[in-house]
């Protein structure tokens, strides 16, 4: 066992847990905290697998953008006063059924199929990749990057708008 | 003759300048209700100022009619181009403006026409940017149809047109205001198809070289379809006095009739009339009734000069009809606007004899009674609704002695009331005269018969002068007010056209005399050839 | 034993796997965006899996960079939403927001 | 341009000016606008002299002619313009001097006359408008600005007559003037239509000499015969002839000054002076219907003014009566007689008027005075008696008198000689004994009803004393136009010969036009025509004086002296009293007829508007959606039905499903993953 697997199944293992407590864990908050974790496991992977940036924005993102706004959901949505913040389940049995065929299927095709391989572990020198996805992202991706900044400035206006409209309204409870 | 204005032709400006309006005033939140109407009153002063312009450039001696080369101010480019298109072959469309001594007139009129309605909308207060839209839309579609020289634009224009009226009817008008739009419109759709029909068969029919490519295409350009040399042998129209010829006039001929509107197709009118606010009522009266004449002339004669000509005499017959008819219908009727409605149709029987004549006098008075039946008209549309905005009512016998109650009105009123009756010294002598004496000529004995239209109509107008101006006030209309600046405003430019053309209508004359006297020859001429061939 | 493709390719199987279970199962409207999220991430470890195996170094890491840039933008938008559901039913919680039966 | 016709246009746009300053700054000069106009025409009427001296010293014509209007086209060889222009002979320096004497006189007559009425300005503003319209005609040299300046005089005329509005018998008689003259001028402007076809010019010159030259209108002698008869149905209507008179009396709702001026002395002048104009176009054919045209209204209007008791109506028919002569006088061949009777009627018609005027204005202000609005102030069997308290409007009014019954040293006694001369003369040539035997007949008649009226109304005695000492004589401005136009009625003004006025002046300078219609249907030739006048003018003198005399006598037995009832005949005659009291029915006549015909005709054609054509217009309205309903009809059942029927399947089908929606979204997901692996399944 070299040092690239030992640290790929730590990751693997730090990812596969904290999405298990993260999905299993009846505590809300719980589940927040360990989907932390989970990111920083793909973020591991991710640098295992020769996308450095990527696993940058990837803590960035996920761990310094989403998980926050999902924290904060959490507490904007839960009546804080009362300590329970758990939340149940609901349809679990077909929910396993569908889940555990579901895997199934991913797993045996995965599993059972001859995938086209170029390069092996090892033949690619490790290299830093910032520089040619910048490249990429102003030179030949450069239309999607663009309509991507205009998505995110509209889900953000959107969001905006939503969330201050609403407010407005709650001053006096809907009538429906 | 060009003209530019920031290197586009001022035809194209008078035409669109309405459309830039109505986009600020789309854009325009509704509850700046002042800054719509003077949007729409800066554009369309801006149109007049153009007209007016357009006016003392026009060169007097230049005929149009039918020669490109005499066409004044024109802007050609092509429009729609479609490369070979199966059996249809290519398509070539011309944006073709350009005007002449038959148009000036009608321009001018509109701009002034379309200005004043829009002062006279001030009042309007249901959801006024709609309306302002509309009207804006209006305008420039009138517009248009006096300016374009390509037969498919020119339809274009026309039923640009139609949809604002409809709608303008529909939705603002009284209280059968439905039935009238839907009346109006199927009226002036069936004449459309018709026009569309006659178009169409024209297209297929005519064939000139394309300069560019120096093939052989079809075209819609109207003087093209003037030229019996461009017609292709064997086509559906080519010859003279052909039965297919007959028919494709007869088909434009009800096109145009019905907006004239000639008898039996004049039922509309009255209704959309009386429906119709005030302001759309003088656009109607003003502006669209002339579509028709001038259709017959700008299309009609020229394009089917046998037909026209082997059809002369039944013209002149639904003139001497509609002048008897419509003033025997006017003299019935207990609605102001009715009335006024129904000598609109007496009075555009006197054009419709006038062109007829096919002499230089009935031309020209008929091209003459044009524009002065616009603003006589009007006026007398102006007048009603000065009164109905008071009163909300248009029932003759419900008034009386208003003279006293409103000298100003009263005064303006006299000089209207005069000009329909076609009192010298005011515009609608002139021409219901040249009218007359051209007729005279060519159909002796209906002409005498028409001339009691004019008795007619002094008897009709003075009854209806002394049923509500004279006697004495009834208590109820104490408390009407005289007429206020806004409306002095808009009645004085057209009293001051009425006296001005009737003191001196080489004004006018000047400007169609060549066209008149071109198309007079042109139609006498092809007409004439054809038979000798 | 060397690490393959495969084994990048489980784990991503197994994430994609509990994300639907959360998104199927959680009450909390939070929750499914959790799953949401896991699912997300569970895509992206294929994208730059299959780029790194399969000689195409940069494309699939661009793929991910957008799925990463959609998720930031899904992420804000839905939990407006929630917010908004929060306060129009003082609920978070999905099963209890059943309007589409009527 | 000569200098003089400068002054003309000057006396032609005075009054325009005047009607401009007061229709638009009436209120500002308030009392003063009878002033400003009366200022006016007085320095129009100098004017006018100056013309009148300087034009009747010279021999030739004063002529402007532009064009108007050039078509720029060529019809039969000859460049198609219209021109218009102004001159001025004899006639017409004539014409101007009347027009501008009356006008000016009225106005001052006016300015005590109107001075209470609620419209002063407005009164004087019409008065301008007037007296520039009948100057326009007077000066035109052509059949175009004559229509024009014609119907100007008909819209004036009209707000004249309609004054006081607020009436509605003003109302209606100024309609009914403008409408019977409209008529009228439908012939007119017919006639100009044949004209300006056949001459492209519209001069009197240039159709004249046009015609002179054989050229004949369609190459038709009928035709020539029957534009200058259309255009004599203009004069028909002006100058109220029969059958178109019944407009005059009735517009005797006007102000009583303006009955002188326009329904006296000018406006109702403007038809005779048109047939003067268009005399040398006018065949022998012509001629002749033109003489019985006049004959026969001379003798219906003065049948109906001898029952009639209004004294303006009197006034009204006898003008009536009088213009039939002028026009019979012209129809016969005697020109300038026709012309001078024009002239020397309209001074003492105009009198009459004034001087009734100031009679009612008298009785009106004895009747305000006692308060009794009942009695009618026109009425002349309430007057009777004052003379002693109106002399001046008495005696004035007597002279006038005198001079329209044709009693020697009068005007009137000149002018009509003449015309009874040329009737007698016309029927030494043609055999028409019909023509000179009513003539004569109307002169007695005319002598009888005016000396009834003079009688009734200014002698005998007032059967009402305490209204007669409120009656007082008028004011000085009001009488001083009557003794000018009294003195005007005397023969020196005319000729210096009493009896005969063919060697005055105004038979010298007014001489016959030359007669442009070829010889073979022209009438008599004016040489010999005038030396037959000349051999029966001693006959129509002394048979003229006995009719007038017999007329007069029988008014003073009858009315003075009433030897003989006038009752007892009234009732003995009772059937031909009421025929001519009620104007020989014409109205009633008319109103049968002409009136109830167009105005059934409109009715009906509303009718056939409304309901037929909108009918049609309806009707394939309600086929098409006739067609729609059936096709609707299909449509819901067969059509419908078929989809309904997949509908309802498909309800039943979701009936039993139903159970899987729950509203959860989270089932429904499972249920779409399911399906998800179902594919990947069929697919792997």
């Amino acid at each position: 066992m070299n040092m690239y697997e030992i640290v790929f199944y730590f990751f693997a293992f730090v990812t596969v847990a904290s999405a298990a407590v993260v999905v299993f864990s009846r505590n809300i908050v719980y589940s927040a905290f360990s989907l932390l974790f989970t990111f920083f496991g793909v973020a591991g992977i991710y640098v295992l697998l020769n996308a450095d940036f990527l696993a940058i924005t990837q803590l960035l993102i996920y761990v310094g953008g989403i998980l926050v706004l999902l924290l904060f959901g959490v507490m904007l949505t839960t009546n804080t006063v009362n300590i329970d913040i758990k939340s149940g389940s609901m349809n679990v049995i077909p929910a396993v059924s569908v889940v555990a065929v579901l895997a199934g299927l991913l797993g045996g095709v995965f599993w059972t199929s001859d995938w086209f391989v170029s390069k092996q572990m090892g033949d690619l020198p490790v290299q830093t990749t910032s520089k040619e996805i910048g490249n990429a992202l102003i030179t030949t991706h450069v239309l999607p990057f663009e309509v991507a900044s205009v998505i995110l400035l509209i889900a953000i206006v959107g969001a905006a708008m939503m969330a201050r409209r609403e407010g407005l309204k709650s001053q006096n409870p809907s009538s429906k | 003759m060009e003209l530019n204005i920031l290197n586009i032709g001022i035809l194209t400006w008078l035409t669109f300048l309405p459309v830039i309006g109505m986009i600020i005033v789309l854009l325009l939140p509704k509850e700046q209700k002042t800054a719509i109407r003077w949007t729409s009153l800066v554009f369309t002063l801006l149109q007049v100022v153009l007209a007016f312009l357009l006016f003392a450039k026009f060169d007097r001696t230049l005929a149009g009619v039918n020669s490109a080369d005499t066409m004044q101010f024109k802007e050609v480019f092509n429009w729609i181009n479609v490369k070979s298109t199966g059996w249809f072959g290519s398509i070539k469309i011309d944006y073709f403006l350009g005007i002449d001594g038959i148009s000036m007139p009608m321009v001018f009129l509109t701009a002034i026409i379309s200005c004043i309605a829009v002062i006279s909308s001030w009042t309007i207060e249901k959801s006024l940017k709609g309306y302002f839209a509309l009207l804006l839309l209006l305008d420039t579609g009138m517009m248009g149809v006096f300016v374009s020289l390509d037969f498919f634009l020119f339809y274009i224009f026309w039923e640009v047109m139609l949809l604002p009226m409809y709608f303008l009817i529909g939705v603002w008008g009284g209280p059968r205001r439905e039935y009238a739009a839907i009346k109006f419109f199927l009226y002036t759709l069936l004449g459309s198809v018709l026009l569309l029909l006659a178009m169409l068969a024209l297209y297929f029919s005519v064939t000139i070289i394309d300069p560019a490519s120096g093939e052989k295409i079809h075209t819609f350009n109207m003087l093209a379809m003037m030229n019996p040399a461009n017609y292709d042998a064997g086509s559906i129209l080519s010859g003279t006095s052909t039965t297919w010829r007959y028919l494709a006039y007869i088909a434009v001929f009800i096109g145009f009739a019905i907006k004239v509107p000639i008898f039996p197709f004049h039922t509309w009118l009255p209704d959309a009339h009386v429906e119709a606010p005030t302001a759309i009522s003088v656009i109607l009266a003003g502006v669209l009734l002339k579509m028709g004449t001038y259709g017959l002339l700008r299309i009609g004669f020229p394009i089917f000069p046998d037909a026209a000509m082997h059809y002369l005499y039944p013209l002149a017959f639904l003139g001497f009809v509609n002048i008897i008819y419509g003033a025997f219908c006017a003299m019935a009727q207990k609605d102001f606007k009715k009335l006024i409605a129904y000598s609109s149709v007496s009075h555009m029987g006197i054009v419709i004899l006038g062109i007829a004549s096919m002499n230089t006098q009935g031309m020209l008075g008929g091209m003459l009674q044009m524009f002065n039946h616009g603003t006589i008209t009007a006026m007398l549309f102006l007048i009603v609704g000065v009164i109905y905005d008071r009163s909300h009512t248009r029932g003759l016998d419900d008034f009386g002695g208003l003279m006293n109650k409103m000298p100003k009105y009263s005064g303006i009123m006299v000089i209207a009331f005069f000009a329909a009756i076609g009192l010298p010294g005011l515009s609608g002598f002139i021409s219901e005269a040249f009218s007359l004496l051209g007729a005279f000529q060519t159909f002796r004995w209906l002409t005498i018969a028409s001339a009691f239209g004019i008795v007619l109509t002094a008897g009709y107008m003075l009854w209806t002068l002394q049923r509500v101006f004279l006697g004495t006030l009834p208590e109820k209309w104490n408390e009407l007010t005289d007429i206020n600046t806004r409306e002095l405003i808009m009645l004085i430019p057209l009293a001051i056209i009425v006296l001005a053309l009737g003191l001196y209508p080489n004004l006018m004359l000047d400007v169609m005399n060549a066209s008149a006297n071109t198309l007079v020859d042109f139609v006498k001429g092809s007409a004439g050839a054809a038979i000798v061939h | 034993m060397t690490i393959t493709l495969t084994h990048f390719l489980i784990i991503s199987a197994v994430l994609f796997s509990f994300g639907i279970y959360a998104v199927l199962t959680r009450r909390n409207a939070i929750m499914v965006l959790m799953g949401l999220e896991l699912i997300l991430n569970s895509a992206n470890i294929n994208f730059l899996a299959f780029s790194r195996f399969g000689g195409m170094n940069i494309e699939g890491q661009m793929a991910a960079i957008f799925v990463i840039i959609l998720a930031a933008a899904e992420a804000a938008v839905a939990l407006a939403i929630v917010l908004n559901i929060y306060k129009r039913f003082n609920t978070v919680n999905v099963d209890e927001i059943s309007l589409l039966k009527d | 341009m000569i200098p003089e016709l400068n002054i003309a246009l000057a006396i032609l746009l005075l009054p325009l000016v005047s009607f401009v300053l007061l229709i638009f700054f009436g209120k500002r000069f308030m009392e003063k606008s009878g002033l400003v106009g009366t200022t006016f025409l007085g320095i129009d009427l100098l004017l006018a002299i100056y013309i009148f001296f300087s034009k009747l010293a010279v021999e030739t014509r004063w002529d402007f002619t532009f064009t108007w209007i050039d078509f720029h086209t060529v019809v039969n060889n000859v460049p198609l313009k219209i021109d218009i222009g102004i001159m001025v002979d004899n006639l017409t320096a004539v014409m101007l001097v009347v027009v501008t004497l009356i006008s000016f006189l009225v106005h001052l007559f006016s300015i005590a006359y109107m001075k209470d009425d609620v419209r002063y300005s407005r009164y004087y503003a019409n008065l301008g408008i007037f007296t520039f319209s009948m100057l326009g005609i007077v000066l035109t040299n052509n059949y175009l600005l004559m229509y024009v300046f014609w119907e100007l005089v008909g819209l004036s005329s009209y707000l004249l007559i309609g004054h006081w509005y607020e009436k509605k018998s003003a109302s209606d008689a100024a309609k009914k003037a403008f409408v019977v003259n409209r008529v009228g001028d439908l012939g007119f402007f017919i006639g100009i239509m044949i004209v300006w076809m056949q001459f492209s010019t519209l001069t009197f010159d240039g159709i004249f000499s046009a015609i002179g030259h054989g050229n004949i209108p369609f190459g038709s002698n009928t035709w020539l015969t029957a534009a200058g008869l259309l255009i004599f149905c203009g004069a028909v209507g002006k100058s109220a002839q029969f059958p178109l008179h019944v407009w005059l009396p009735d517009a005797m709702e006007g102000p009583t000054p303006v009955s002188a001026l326009i329904h006296a002395a000018t406006m109702v002048a403007a038809g005779v002076y048109l047939v003067a104009r268009t005399f040398p176009m006018l065949t022998a054919d012509a001629l002749m219907v033109i003489a019985y045209t006049g004959a026969i209204t001379a003798f219906v209007a003065a049948s109906i003014a001898i029952v009639q008791n209004d004294i303006k109506k009197i006034l009204a028919y006898s003008t009536v009566s009088q213009l039939g002569y002028m026009v019979m006088g012209l129809g016969v061949g005697a020109y300038t007689a026709g012309v001078m009777h024009l002239v020397t009627h309209a001074a003492f018609k105009a009198g009459l008027f004034l001087a009734s005027g100031s009679v009612i204005y008298a009785m009106h202000h004895a009747l305000h005075h006692l308060n009794d609005h009942h009695t009618d102030a026109q009425d002349v069997r309430f007057m009777g008696g004052l003379k002693s308290k109106m002399p001046v409007t008495f005696w004035t009014m007597t002279i006038f008198t005198l001079a329209i019954s044709g009693v020697p040293l009068t005007s009137g006694f000149l002018s009509k000689d003449e015309i009874l001369a040329g009737t007698l003369a016309y029927s030494h040539f043609t055999g028409h004994s019909l023509i000179p035997i009513i003539g004569f007949l109307v002169a007695g008649l005319t002598a009888f009803y005016m000396f009834r009226m003079l009688i009734l109304t200014f002698m005998g005695e007032h059967h009402d004393k305490h209204r007669l000492d409120h009656i007082h004589e008028s004011p000085r401005v009001m009488t001083i136009p009557l003794m000018v136009l009294a003195a005007l009625s005397f023969f020196v003004f005319f000729s210096f010969n009493p009896i005969s006025a063919s060697q005055g002046w105004f038979f010298q300078k007014m001489t016959y036009p030359t007669v442009a219609v070829p010889e073979a249907i022209a009438s008599t030739p004016t040489v010999e025509f005038i030396e037959e006048i000349h051999h029966q003018h001693t006959m129509a003198m002394v048979l003229s004086v006995a009719v007038s005399g017999i007329g007069i006598l029988l008014a003073f037995v009858t009315y003075f002296w009433k030897k003989i009832s006038a009752d007892a005949f009234e009732r003995a005659l009772k059937p031909v009293h009421t025929f001519l009291y009620r104007k020989w029915f014409f109205d009633e006549l008319y109103d049968a007829t002409a009136v109830a015909a167009t105005l059934g005709t409109a009715r009906l054609l509303a009718w056939f508007d409304g309901t037929i054509i909108d009918g049609v217009v309806n009707g394939a309205g309600w086929l098409t959606k006739l067609v729609s309903v059936f096709s609707g009809k299909f449509d819901s059942y067969v059509v419908d039905g078929a989809v309904n029927f997949t509908a309802y399947f498909a309800g039943l089908l979701g009936l039993s499903v139903r159970k899987v929606q729950t509203g959860k979204v989270q089932t429904y997901m499972i249920f779409a993953i399911i399906g998800f692996m179902v594919l990947l399944a069929l697919y792997i």
